[in-house]
């Protein structure tokens, strides 16, 4: 249906893409695999006319086409969900929806009932609860997601990309998606599904393609393939999955939280966070699991204390009592988060590799007490760039331009060089490739061994399994089990995660 | 004496060239200095001293023989004149002061304060020693406002009579005196007189008293002498103006540059040149075209 | 999510509260306040205002600015005035081109048009950021007046020119009507047409609307047509109402047209505000002018007095919109 | 790989290149222009409005902007010279506080840090806007500026006073030295200390800078003090050149300053800029402003040549930072 000939793509001083030519067929689900920064968001941002200068060629249906822009190709029948979110926050979710291709009625203008109507449909058929009414500010990352996907299936298209769709959801809206998937390729669609959760691959692709360093390098069919071998192909080489060893930390407790409570600043009788105690030893991993909206995000906030006014409740390090009223003393108690959304909260897009990173250890790097020292900085940050194996060209580069993979190691880089106590981690690896969540893993464990205690959330059941020493699982703003890694199960998780209203 | 080829050099520097007065100051200034036979060129110090110190280093610099000048300070000024003193540049005040008998070669000086004296007393008489009546004053960080200003109000306010019910600023501007005197009539709809610092608050002044229906009422004065306020000084819808004689400075002005060329170096250290009080009887001598 | 629901409708009359408490305490310190001559009285003065400051929120709502207003409603209007006054003379042929009052203001709007595009057109094809390119704009507008005046007023246009500035109709003062159309006009814009949506949409994410499909160049440069347009209105106006074009008119109106359009609670960065916010920012700095001048303040403490208010507005505001 | 590397140096030149076909220009058209006491003519000019640049380019890169520069800078100026000139009077014990040169002039810096430290209270506590807190500080020190001085100006503070705008030191003018070191002090702050780094930061993006534990009220705080107290020294060089203090000093500097600011370079959306990319953008500005004089353009036409100057200045920037 849809074939890529000799597709070549620079940017200033970098080949994205090198003489790609590969081809797509329709009624099938097509996945592109590879590392962080192979070119695949920009591959698909040729295909769906956001990058229209290019060489070589694409054919669509027989007829060589060139968009020039995205309402082009979106017209002729690509639809693509964009690998960020691409929402503006001011808008309701109808809005956003219709953006570019809006309903009018007769006299002109918006036909907004039509258009409202429409969104619930949609809404309903990807199961999320939510007013078409709402801001796109109101909504969590993973609703937004859910109104990118919305987004594509509004029109027919023929061709329907999908560049991480499922980072920030839970495998309940998965599920929801795969559906939609399933009916849209027995209508012989062509979908085009990338991830870096290999599982969901093996679930729902029928073909694969693998890209690497700008390159294309195999194409075939995903009967009989194994994990192992579609990593050995993506990366080049075996890499092996570790698992955590036994428990080897110490009986002390680093971090202790008792009653915590958040108050809902809209309506003040309803608790985000009810009465939460745990508390975390040394060197210990714990992961906390909760569907979406289960309240893990505004916990570890709360603790970093982002929510001085509305949380109740005590905070103990190291047996001290942490005030939680901003995010400098949590810092200064030892504590440190990587947040959920980088690009939001984690990053300065426009600074580069080494300010990013430096930022939080700039009190450390004065000579003088007042001047920077720019070389000490610089050799921390080549320290964490070879450590977490950051892909740029230099500590110069600025962080928008690097892939996303590689900007959440980044936030991660600059928590690590604060030397914490406790490390907060609020879906880690959300958007990063096989290899480097294997690191990411690698680094979580060894940090553990060190002594440091870390708080895990994240929405992957394999991923919590396989690094945490214990797990608390979490549903509306109420944790409903804790559990010792030995007795852990999918099953047993789930069940505690699902809230009892449902 | 000196009778080089190349032409002399004279700068016209103003306080602003956003108001047709000065336009009119300037390019007379210019006109005749041309007329002979030097090179000329006006810079607009917009109402900004530290700007109009820019333009005395920039003229100087670029080796201008004279300065005809219209200053944004009495004081703030004096130094700008010194430099150019200094640099043996001669500076010829035209209608402005400057606070200082050593630092200009010589002032051509039109006398707002006892221009507005008279006014004040033509204001008294037509007035009949009695009533309510408004200011508008003009940019409050301006000293013309207070000349005028002060003027007014050394003759007007021995009479207890007369009550002044509000003084406002309207920026020496026709929109913004229409606009502050609209409001003030909703306060004091009772009001007989509208003194205003100059003829564009004054003709804004009687288009919110037209528009009010109490035109024929409210005595409006203005100062300046502009053309438009002659003419509705003809109609009698404004009552007085002081006509100042721009022309007249810029010309003494241009001429004085003339004579120091030549040689001249005693001038007077100011020269009034009288502010003439224009009124419904009087007005046919001033306006020149219909 | 019923709290959600109207919550919008919150926001966008948040300013009220400062408008009506500003309101009650003039009338207490005046009785001549609340009359309606003095109603229509404030309500003429800032339809000028209101009518500028509609094309700027437009503009704002995309993440732009245009400090340009000013200067374009000078020379329009002395465009205007002098297109109907002296016509354009043809020495060569010994002839001179009248204008009717109907082709006067139709140039002087087009001029208008024309010269918001130019800005929108520096804007979107060079990159220029609109600060620089409206900066720009002010300083060329206002020289281009004064070559055109030469620096004196021109006036005299006549009585029929004046009604639009002066006159009533059922009533309402025609400036007020002319004002009120512009805000009625400008709500449906921005409420119910594409082209508002995708205003709103460029103002709350470019790359997304670019994405999206829309056509953000031209998006940007008819609504900086808009102002334009809107701008040569205002001049139209003003001069009309003093029978008179100002070389000065309009000095530092952008001023006065951002304080409205963000003091009615539009973000400077984009994507949020309204129209009939805009609308009450006017008439707060309406009320408050007019009040100062009613209880007699001094000049000099007037402007201490509009800063402090117009602070303790915005402030207001602010903790209104916190609490819901 | 390589061309990434010099990319940063170029964009903080780029503007150079506009300057330098600038000066061309001139020096082609006037043989007054390249001559050393034209040139110390252009930096005495330019330093106030550098002075207050450089307050303003730290501002601008926290996202911020300041239009309140003009009238804190009238009203420390005033205050300076009243306090030198005038002193305190006690009236009820018969007496009056004098004051030394030193005593005033701190006096006058501390009142500027003061208000500059009072709008970012403002900002940071109640959420205002920077914009409108801003401009109601213009206002509001605008209207104190006319109250203290009663609208007349001050002047006749003295020949050591006035040394400071007017004097020499080392061959050079003592504003351009004053002007410079707050340049390099600056130069300084931005690149090699943590407050530097927290206000690229915070421009950058506001909610990564809270989360990575930067107090971000401080910095910001912190920076429109510095921006108030800049405006302060440039209020104090302003009158000591003039020996005067006038009430209506600085009207509209804040466009002047702005304008320097985006010219060179800073972008209003904060995050990225330079101070260097400031001085060059003043300097832009004030060459062109020298240069249409000496070039004997006619007042009326100046207007519309630095607008289109600005534009092409502007757009010269950037086509040549796309190249790259
Ligand atoms: N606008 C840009 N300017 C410069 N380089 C870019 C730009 N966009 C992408 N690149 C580079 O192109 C390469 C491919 O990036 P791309 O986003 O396509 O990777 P990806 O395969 O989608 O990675 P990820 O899995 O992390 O999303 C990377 O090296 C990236 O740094
Ligand atoms: N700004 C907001 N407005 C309204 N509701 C909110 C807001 N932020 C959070 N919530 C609600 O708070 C609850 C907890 O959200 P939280 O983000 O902590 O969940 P989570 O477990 O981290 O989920 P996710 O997987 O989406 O990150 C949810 O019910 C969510 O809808
Ligand atoms: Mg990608
Ligand atoms: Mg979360």
């Amino acid at each position: 249906m849809l074939v890529v000939e000799n597709v070549t793509k620079r940017f200033s001083g970098v080949t994205a893409l090198e003489n790609i030519t590969l081809e797509i067929h329709g009624a099938e689900v097509t996945a592109i695999i590879g590392e962080n920064g192979a070119g695949k968001s920009t591959l698909m941002k040729i295909l769906s006319g956001v990058y229209p200068e290019y060489e070589g060629r694409i054919i669509f249906k027989g007829n060589t086409v060139r968009f020039s822009n995205p309402k082009e190709a979106q017209e002729c029948g690509i639809a693509i969900i964009h690998q960020e979110l691409n929402l503006i926050p001011y808008l309701s979710i109808t809005e956003n929806i219709f953006l570019g291709r809006e309903m009018e009625t007769s006299f002109g203008a918006l036909d907004k009932k039509a258009m409202r109507n429409k969104t619930r449909e949609l809404l309903e058929k990807l199961k999320l609860k939510v007013e078409p009414d709402t801001l796109i500010v109101d909504l969590k990352v993973g609703q937004q997601q859910i109104v990118e996907i919305a987004k594509a299936l509004l029109t027919e298209s023929e061709v329907i990309i999908m560049d991480e769709p499922t980072s920030a959801i839970t495998e309940s809206e998965v599920k929801v998606l795969f559906e939609i998937i399933n009916n849209l390729r027995s209508e012989n669609k062509a979908i085009v599904y990338i991830s870096h959760k290999l599982d969901e691959l093996f679930k729902i692709a029928d073909r694969y393609i693998v890209l690497r360093d700008g390159k294309m390098i195999e194409s075939g069919r995903m009967d009989g393939m194994k994990t192992d071998d579609i990593i050995q192909k993506m990366v080049g080489r075996e890499i092996n999955l570790i698992r955590r060893k036994d428990l080897q930390c110490t009986s002390e407790d680093v971090l202790c939280v008792k009653n915590l409570s958040l108050k809902n600043p809209n309506r003040k009788t309803e608790d985000f966070l009810k009465d939460i105690s745990f508390s975390l030893k040394k060197g210990e991993v714990l992961g906390i699991f909760g569907l979406m909206g289960a309240g893990r995000t505004e916990l570890l906030e709360t603790i970093f204390g982002l929510h001085p006014k509305l949380a109740k409740g005590e905070i103990t390090m190291d047996g001290k009592i942490v005030p939680i009223t901003s995010s400098s003393s949590a810092i200064k108690a030892g504590l440190a988060l990587v947040p959920e959304d980088r690009k939001k909260d984690g990053l300065v897009l426009g600074l580069d590799v080494q300010k990013n990173i430096g930022i939080t250890t700039l009190k450390e790097n004065q000579t003088l007490g007042v001047l920077l020292n720019d070389g000490k900085e610089s050799k921390l940050c080549e320290k964490y760039r070879e450590d977490l194996k950051i892909k740029t060209s230099s500590v110069k580069q600025t962080a928008d331009s690097l892939s996303g993979g590689n900007q959440q190691k980044i936030v991660i880089a600059k928590w690590l060089a604060t030397n914490p106590k406790v490390l907060l981690l609020d879906e880690p690896t959300r958007g990063i490739d096989i290899n480097a969540k294997n690191e990411i893993y690698k680094l979580i464990l060894s940090l553990a061994d060190k002594g440091m205690g870390i708080i895990m959330v994240s929405s992957e059941l394999p991923e919590i399994l396989a690094v945490s020493d214990r797990v608390l699982v979490m549903s509306e703003g109420v944790v409903t089990a804790e559990i010792p890694i030995a007795e852990a199960s999918e099953e047993i998780i789930l069940k505690a995660a699902i809230p009892n209203s449902i | 004496q000196s009778t080089e080829n190349t032409p002399k050099k004279v700068a016209v520097i103003v306080s602003t060239l956003n108001n047709p007065w000065f336009v009119v100051l300037a390019e007379t200034a210019a006109a005749k200095t041309r007329a002979l036979g030097y090179e000329t060129k006006i810079f607009d110090s917009q109402n900004n001293t530290a700007l109009e110190a820019d333009h005395f280093e920039n003229a100087i610099t670029s080796g201008y023989n004279a300065i005809l000048f219209n200053s944004t300070d009495a004081d703030g000024s004096i130094v700008n004149v010194m430099k150019a003193k200094e640099a043996g540049v001669p500076v010829f005040c035209m209608d402005r002061e400057v606070n200082s008998t050593k630092a200009a070669t010589s002032q051509i000086l039109s006398d707002s304060y006892s221009g507005c004296i008279a006014i004040g007393k033509y204001f008294v008489q037509s007035l009949k020693k009695k009533g309510n009546y408004v200011e508008l004053l003009g940019l409050v960080g301006d000293n013309n406002t207070w000349a005028r200003s002060k003027g007014f109000h050394s003759v007007v306010d021995n009479y207890p009579g007369l009550k002044m019910v509000a003084q406002q600023s309207a920026d020496f501007d026709r929109n913004k005196a229409m606009e502050v005197l609209e409001s003030i009539l909703q306060a004091h709809p009772d009001i007989d007189a509208v003194f205003c610092g100059n003829d564009a608050m004054a003709m804004g002044a009687y288009q919110a008293l037209a528009a009010a229906g109490k035109a024929n009422r409210v005595k409006v004065f203005g100062f300046d002498g502009a053309d438009d306020a002659l003419q509705a000084i003809k109609e009698g819808k404004v009552m007085a103006t002081g006509m100042q004689y721009p022309k007249i400075m810029a010309e003494t002005a241009a001429l004085y540059a003339q004579k120091y060329f030549n040689g001249k170096r005693d001038f007077p250290q100011k020269v009034p040149v009288a502010v003439e009080m224009v009124t419904g009887e009087n007005v046919r001598n001033y306006i020149t075209k219909n | 999510m019923e709290l959600k629901l109207y919550k919008p409708y919150l926001v966008k009359f948040q300013s009220l509260i400062a408008l009506l408490i500003l309101c009650l305490l003039i009338s207490i310190l005046s009785d001549k306040f609340l009359t309606m001559s003095n109603g229509w009285n404030v309500m003429r003065q800032i339809s000028v205002n209101i009518t500028i400051s509609v094309g700027m929120t437009l503009i704002v709502l995309t993440a732009g600015i245009d400090l340009s207003v000013g200067s374009v409603l000078a020379l329009c209007g002395a465009i205007t005035a002098g297109l109907l006054k002296n016509g354009i003379p043809l020495p060569s042929a010994d002839l001179f081109v009248g204008f009717t009052l109907l082709g006067a203001i139709v140039i002087g709007l087009l001029l208008g048009f024309s010269l918001g595009g130019f800005n929108g057109w520096v804007i979107t094809k060079f990159k220029v950021p609109p600060f620089v390119a409206t900066l720009a704009m002010l300083t060329i507008a206002r020289g281009l007046t004064f070559l055109y005046t030469e620096g004196f007023p021109i006036s005299g246009m006549g009585e029929k020119f004046a009604y639009l500035g002066t006159g009533w109709l059922f009533g309402i003062p025609v400036p007020v009507w002319i004002s009120a159309i512009v805000v009625a006009i400008a709500g449906v814009i921005t409420n119910k047409t594409r082209l508002g949506r995708y205003i709103y949409a460029i103002g709350g994410n470019e790359s997304a609307s670019r994405l999206s499909g829309i056509n953000v160049n031209k998006v940007k440069i008819v609504v900086y047509s808009i102002a334009g347009g809107l701008a040569a209105t205002g001049g139209i106006l003003v001069t009309s109402r003093l029978d008179s074009a100002q070389p000065n008119a309009g000095v530092s109106y952008e001023l006065d047209s951002i304080a409205a359009v963000v003091i009615g609670g539009t973000s400077l960065a984009g994507g949020k505000g309204s129209v009939l916010g805009t609308v009450l920012g006017a008439i707060i700095i309406g009320v408050l002018n007019n009040g100062l001048v009613l209880l007699n303040v001094s000049p000099f403490w007037q402007q201490v007095v509009k800063g402090a208010v117009i602070l303790l507005a915005v402030i207001i505001d602010k903790s209104n919109s916190k609490n819901d």
